[in-house]
């Protein structure tokens, strides 16, 4: 037992850190600031994902054949340390983190070929299909039909939650292809031209004022059958490999700690912070410790080949709280500073006068995305179920 | 003890909540908000036949005398409707002020403002410290007859209206508080104006050698003025937060009976069922506060300043499980500028840290109020 | 709207406290200080509960005609705080509190005039005979079996959690008539001397090392009819009727306040409490405050003779909250002194050598105690199941 | 970094698991404590036969050479176990600094220690303050080649059966930290033993004019001596209160599969399971702030007082929060000394407030350590 490191990590680590210091221009390092939920700026996320791409980084948890790194997991969590660490904007997830894995596990060759280099390119900018109106923790329940015909399927129905659809050019979506059996048995897993004729995107307006999400609608919208992956009605399968794909992936700690340093760090330059406000600090970076540590088991597990199976859900629930709770100190640490509401001034690029510091304009749309954490991704409620279930046996 | 209305006090209630409710429309409170507009004149003219912008002024005032019983029930109808126009800033704050100054400022001031012909502001905000009504930014240096003011306040409810703004000042050698009444359009006086995140108007006012004749000053024991007005300010926050809350718990009570997940209701799972019977119970104990803090102000109990603070707390610790468990009931529709969920969770928010966030007023209950 | 205080109520105040100032003797009082639970040394109780009776204020809330004080339920709150203000120890409830009521609405006259008075003057100590090993919160589930043979019933069963049986001379309990129907409809109400064969009582050690509960076994243990209230299986209706007084009854805010202010006094006396201690100090201060008026809010309504109903289990759960919240601060108040064990020195009238101050030695077991104060009297899980029901409509 | 344990390890967390899964029975444990018998001979003797007693000593006095994380895996086991016997007193705290005394102290006493042939307690806790180990209400003056300590100690685990008491003094005049070893029959001693709510022994120690003479000073960086030490028993305390916290999840959660109420299983109650789930997220988190705790002091880290203060802390703000839960969710059962609930309740209630409680470890966080 200890935490050592080994030589070739640190010597990783060196090379990283100064790629990202050559790389990051003002700019984008900007975009990462002014970011007040999980999604960047779309225009400059690409340019960055870009800069990546050009040295073979922007897709680090794919195979190296498909334009991975071969990395091993310390490596891709240290890179993800350090891309957290530099401030670089998150990059946007949907092609890279989940429609590239889908495509890589159940896609054909032709598939790959075709799909995986444009979104490492960014040629394609991807959206993900999944949730309905009706359809939110249960999403098996959805119901946007798919019907055949001939080699095409001709899709109704309506999407919601698809973040930044209105700049997307393909989604990858859960539709419904047979109604027969258990929920999820009838449900397919298509791509879907954005361009096809019969969609309508409507962006829907978030606490912050900004258009992220939105809700698609089809209008008998023809989806060629080549374009589906994996077998009609086995989409579920798809998306299950892609969730526990993503579960294991995620790590919240080094997000936190750069939240939590912050924090302390604008404390400090404060004259006047309460004890009460530090009690509730120390509070946060006691349970960021924790999981961290908690973190590290679960790569330690990954590592030696376990799956960390429900334990994802623990850090997720834990990662998502804290991510609520750093959000909301920040808030009480600036006080009325935190009132002032320009959400024109912090759009990436923007150059209007602000009336209080930047940090400060930016802490109240984080606290408001941050509620809802808890709620994508499957509420913390559904987390909850799933370790009652998985984990102590209820 | 006695816990029922007057007759007239109900029929103030009654005609409130009639009127936001036939006149004030979510959606149109929405795009107002977005664009800036928190003062719609029509609007305003006719809170003044309602009669409340005179409510809580003396009848020798022209105003009809209500206590802080009445404003407890008027706010917490504004609160329930979401109102944008600065009936806190421009009514409760600084008529509040103004009516604890001379004759001449209540002839002046006072009097337009009771009829909706007046905006005014109070600077009493500063960036980056504990709220503090005894401190201020400003300096202020005395100059024969006249006195120069310096300085800047940041978060000036209200100030993107205000025709007169009302400054707390220290003297520069003395550090001695007092209350000047400078108009927006004074030579030296800059209004950056912006919106607060619940939509209300507010401004950054910078103050440069800004000269104004002794007139200008509030004449009286400044320091119990302004605390005066601050306590029936939070009082008409915590009246404000309760509709707000209120209503935040009536919405996910309906939503969760009808929004339906793996074949049921939502309010079919144990798990929210509790959850929302803390919410009611949070909704009912800071009801108990706020009835506690208005009956021990109005009496002047021993303890009522007790019961003021731990109330303002309350807003923020209270007013924010409520709106979080809200929107995290209400799921992905919680999030949107859609739902009205959103605008109650941001104008308790704003309750919470305007005049001294939860901490600093739970900080007064147990320390020497500084 | 207001908080005034008629007259006649100052002078009603005046009048409880001179009589207790005069009454309550150092030896009752030490008893009420030393009290650890919600039940008091059964000894001094029961001798505090003579002297009340001589001054005819031993069961306030009975009609007059039954030995009560024909008092207002402002009155009765007047009396119930001066009582607390004063530190008089509580008294046993089960007689005055439980069994007299339901006498009192479902009693023969008969049954009547032969148990009030003994109630009231404390020749019978009575037990409640509620819940069995296998049901707790879910009472009706009860298999306590009485067989009809004559003119007896003959019980057969076990019941736990009976405060203070090996003190007591009489139960009132519910027992099975009837495996028919609803659980509830079969159940009936008996008075049970305790000295009839077959009985056999072991106490229950709790966590404060004091027998305080006991299991009682019933083994063809013949109660005659004549001690049954109400009709046969009809006995839930009678249980009913009490809960809804017993509920109306009870109010928290003036022990809470009390608590509150020995709590601040001992911390005054200290000189190092930290402004975390003070945070929740005034965190919990604020909550009694709450209370006490949604209290004030249910009294009136219940003045105005309109029904509380589910609003009690909103006091109960925040009221059994609050003496959890309280009784742990004054553990962190007193921290290493409280947790010098001497369960022997603080009982009533015990005099051994204290190695903490008194306060400091009671504080620990009234912490432990006030654990069971979210599971008795119907569990806070199943409170809030109540107000979700009656109150939400869920 | 790497958490798997090392082939030794294993061996002596299995070890020590089987050894008291076999010896120590929760019910004779039960009533041992209720008569305050918290120091069994032959129990004792076994653990010097095990190694136990000298496993963290150095091989040169000795000892077994062991580090923080043998002492994390057998800490580990004995709170699962609920032992009596006075292990942390006893090896942790006076073994640990006598670990760090001179060789003629550690040849006269931390030898017969870790044979278990002697009784050792350190007079370190005083009532009515936050904890401090700079500070002692035990005064000395040197006296010639001699020293005379006047003052009392509280809370002194393990008084009841100590042969000797190491007790941290100050100057009479300059307020010097010093370390005596006292003889418990010496002159002007006086203990006065009882029970802890744990079933812990301890005693309040007198000491009346006692005079020591020169050779019982233990000679070095007094401060940091019993700094490390203190370092070193928090986290053998943080083990006791893992093994605790985990056993009570596990009871809980099968106590709720067990018990049946309307019909079901307490474990088939949406609420509960939520709540058992939270239980269950507690004591995974309090075992990562462990396992942080343990291996950068191992290490040296920075930031190790931050892990250790942060875990001490969380033994009080975790430990309750699943003993109460535990209780609970057991209901009246969770009320009685015959189940082991209450025990381990106890034992994490005793285990927060020696040594400086929550509220105390946490504001070493954010500030000074003073």
């Amino acid at each position: 037992m200890d935490l050592k490191t080994p030589p070739e990590e640190i010597l990783f680590r060196d090379e990283v850190r100064s790629f990202l210091a050559d790389s990051l221009t003002e700019e984008i390092c900007s975009a990462g600031r002014r970011t007040t939920s999980v999604f960047a700026d779309p225009a400059i996320a690409m340019q960055w994902q870009g800069i990546l791409h050009r040295k073979g980084w922007a897709a680090p948890h794919w195979p190296k054949e498909y334009g991975g790194t071969g990395w091993s997991v310390s490596q891709r969590a240290i890179f993800a340390e350090e891309l957290i660490h530099a401030e670089a904007p998150p990059l946007i997830p949907m092609g890279l983190q989940m429609c590239g894995p889908c495509l890589i596990g159940y896609g054909t060759q032709e598939q790959k070929d075709y799909y995986l280099p444009r979104i490492l390119n960014g040629e394609h900018f991807w959206c993900q299909g999944y949730s309905e109106p009706g359809s939110g923790s249960d999403l098996a329940s959805l119901k946007t039909m798919a019907v055949s015909d001939g080699d095409d399927y001709i899709v109704n129905g309506t999407k919601i939650w698809t973040t930044y659809a209105h700049h997307a050019n393909y989604m990858f979506a859960l539709v419904r292809t047979s109604k027969e059996g258990k929920p999820q048995s009838g449900i397919t897993f298509l791509l879907i031209d954005m361009n096809t004729p019969g969609i309508k995107v409507d962006p829907i307006i978030g606490l912050d004022e900004i258009p992220e999400q939105c809700q698609v609608f089809f209008d008998d919208v023809r989806v060629p059958k080549k374009n589906r992956i994996g077998d009609e009605n086995d989409g579920w399968s798809v998306a299950k490999y892609l969730l526990m794909f993503e579960r294991g992936g995620i790590e919240y700690g080094p997000g936190l700690r750069v939240r939590m340093a912050r924090l302390k760090q604008l404390a400090e330059a404060r004259g006047d912070v309460s004890d009460i406000l530090r009690h509730k600090m120390a509070d946060c970076e006691t349970e960021i410790l924790s999981l961290e540590f908690t973190e590290k088991r679960i790569k330690s597990a990954l590592s030696s080949g376990q799956n960390p199976g429900a334990l994802a859900s623990m850090t997720k629930i834990l990662g998502t709280e804290l991510q609520q709770r750093t959000s909301e100190l920040m808030v009480e640490l600036l006080g009325i500073e935190a009132l002032v509401w320009q959400p024109d001034a912090i759009e990436a690029g923007a150059n209007v006068p602000m009336y209080a510091p930047e940090h400060s304009l930016v802490a109240m749309p984080s606290y408001l995305n941050a509620r809802a954490c808890s709620i994508y991704g499957g509420s913390n409620e559904i987390q909850r179920g799933i370790i009652a279930k998985a984990v102590l046996g209820l | 003890m006695d816990f029922t209305l007057s007759e007239e006090q109900q029929l103030l209630q009654d005609s409130a909540h009639k009127f936001l409710r036939d006149n004030v429309d979510i959606e149109r409170r929405r795009m107002r908000a977005r664009q800036g507009d928190n003062l719609d004149a029509a609007m305003w003219s006719q809170f003044a036949e309602l009669g409340w912008l005179a409510l809580p002024f003396s009848e020798d005032d022209g105003g009809l005398g209500g206590g802080v019983v009445e404003s407890m029930l008027l706010n917490e109808e504004l609160g329930r409707a979401l109102v944008l126009e600065p009936y806190l800033a421009n009514v409760v704050l600084a008529g509040g002020i103004l009516s604890q100054a001379g004759a001449q400022h209540r002839a002046d001031y006072l009097g337009p403002l009771l009829e909706g012909k007046l905006q005014a502001a109070v600077a009493i905000e500063e960036y980056g410290q504990t709220f503090s009504a005894e401190k201020s930014g400003v300096v202020f240096s005395r100059n024969g007859s006249g006195v120069v003011l310096s300085g800047s306040k940041h978060c000036v409810l209200n100030a993107n209206h205000a025709e007169i703004i009302i400054v707390p000042a220290c003297d520069r050698d003395s550090g001695e508080l007092a209350l000047f009444i400078v108009a927006r359009d004074q030579p030296g006086v800059t209004v950056d104006s912006h919106r607060l995140v619940n939509g209300m108007g507010a401004g950054r006012v910078a103050l440069a050698d800004v000269a104004v004749d002794g007139v200008a000053e509030i004449i009286g024991d400044v320091s119990a003025i302004i605390a005066d007005t601050l306590r029936r300010t939070w009082l008409a926050m915590g009246a404000q937060a309760m509709g707000a809350m209120a209503c935040l718990q009536q919405m996910t009570l309906e939503y969760s009976k009808n929004r339906k997940q793996f074949g049921l209701p939502l309010s079919a799972f144990q798990v929210l069922q509790h959850r929302m019977v803390d919410m009611f119970i949070v909704c009912e104990q800071f009801r108990s506060l706020l009835l506690a803090a208005t009956l021990k102000y109005q009496e002047g109990h021993a303890d009522a300043d007790f019961a003021i603070h731990a109330m303002k707390a309350r807003i923020g610790i209270s007013g924010r499980k409520v709106a979080h468990e809200a929107v995290q009931l209400h799921g992905g529709m919680g999030m949107t500028d859609e739902m009205a969920v959103g605008h109650y969770f941001k104008h308790l928010v704003a309750l919470d840290l305007l005049l001294g966030n939860a901490d600093q007023h739970q900080a007064r209950l147990y320390r020497p109020i500084g």
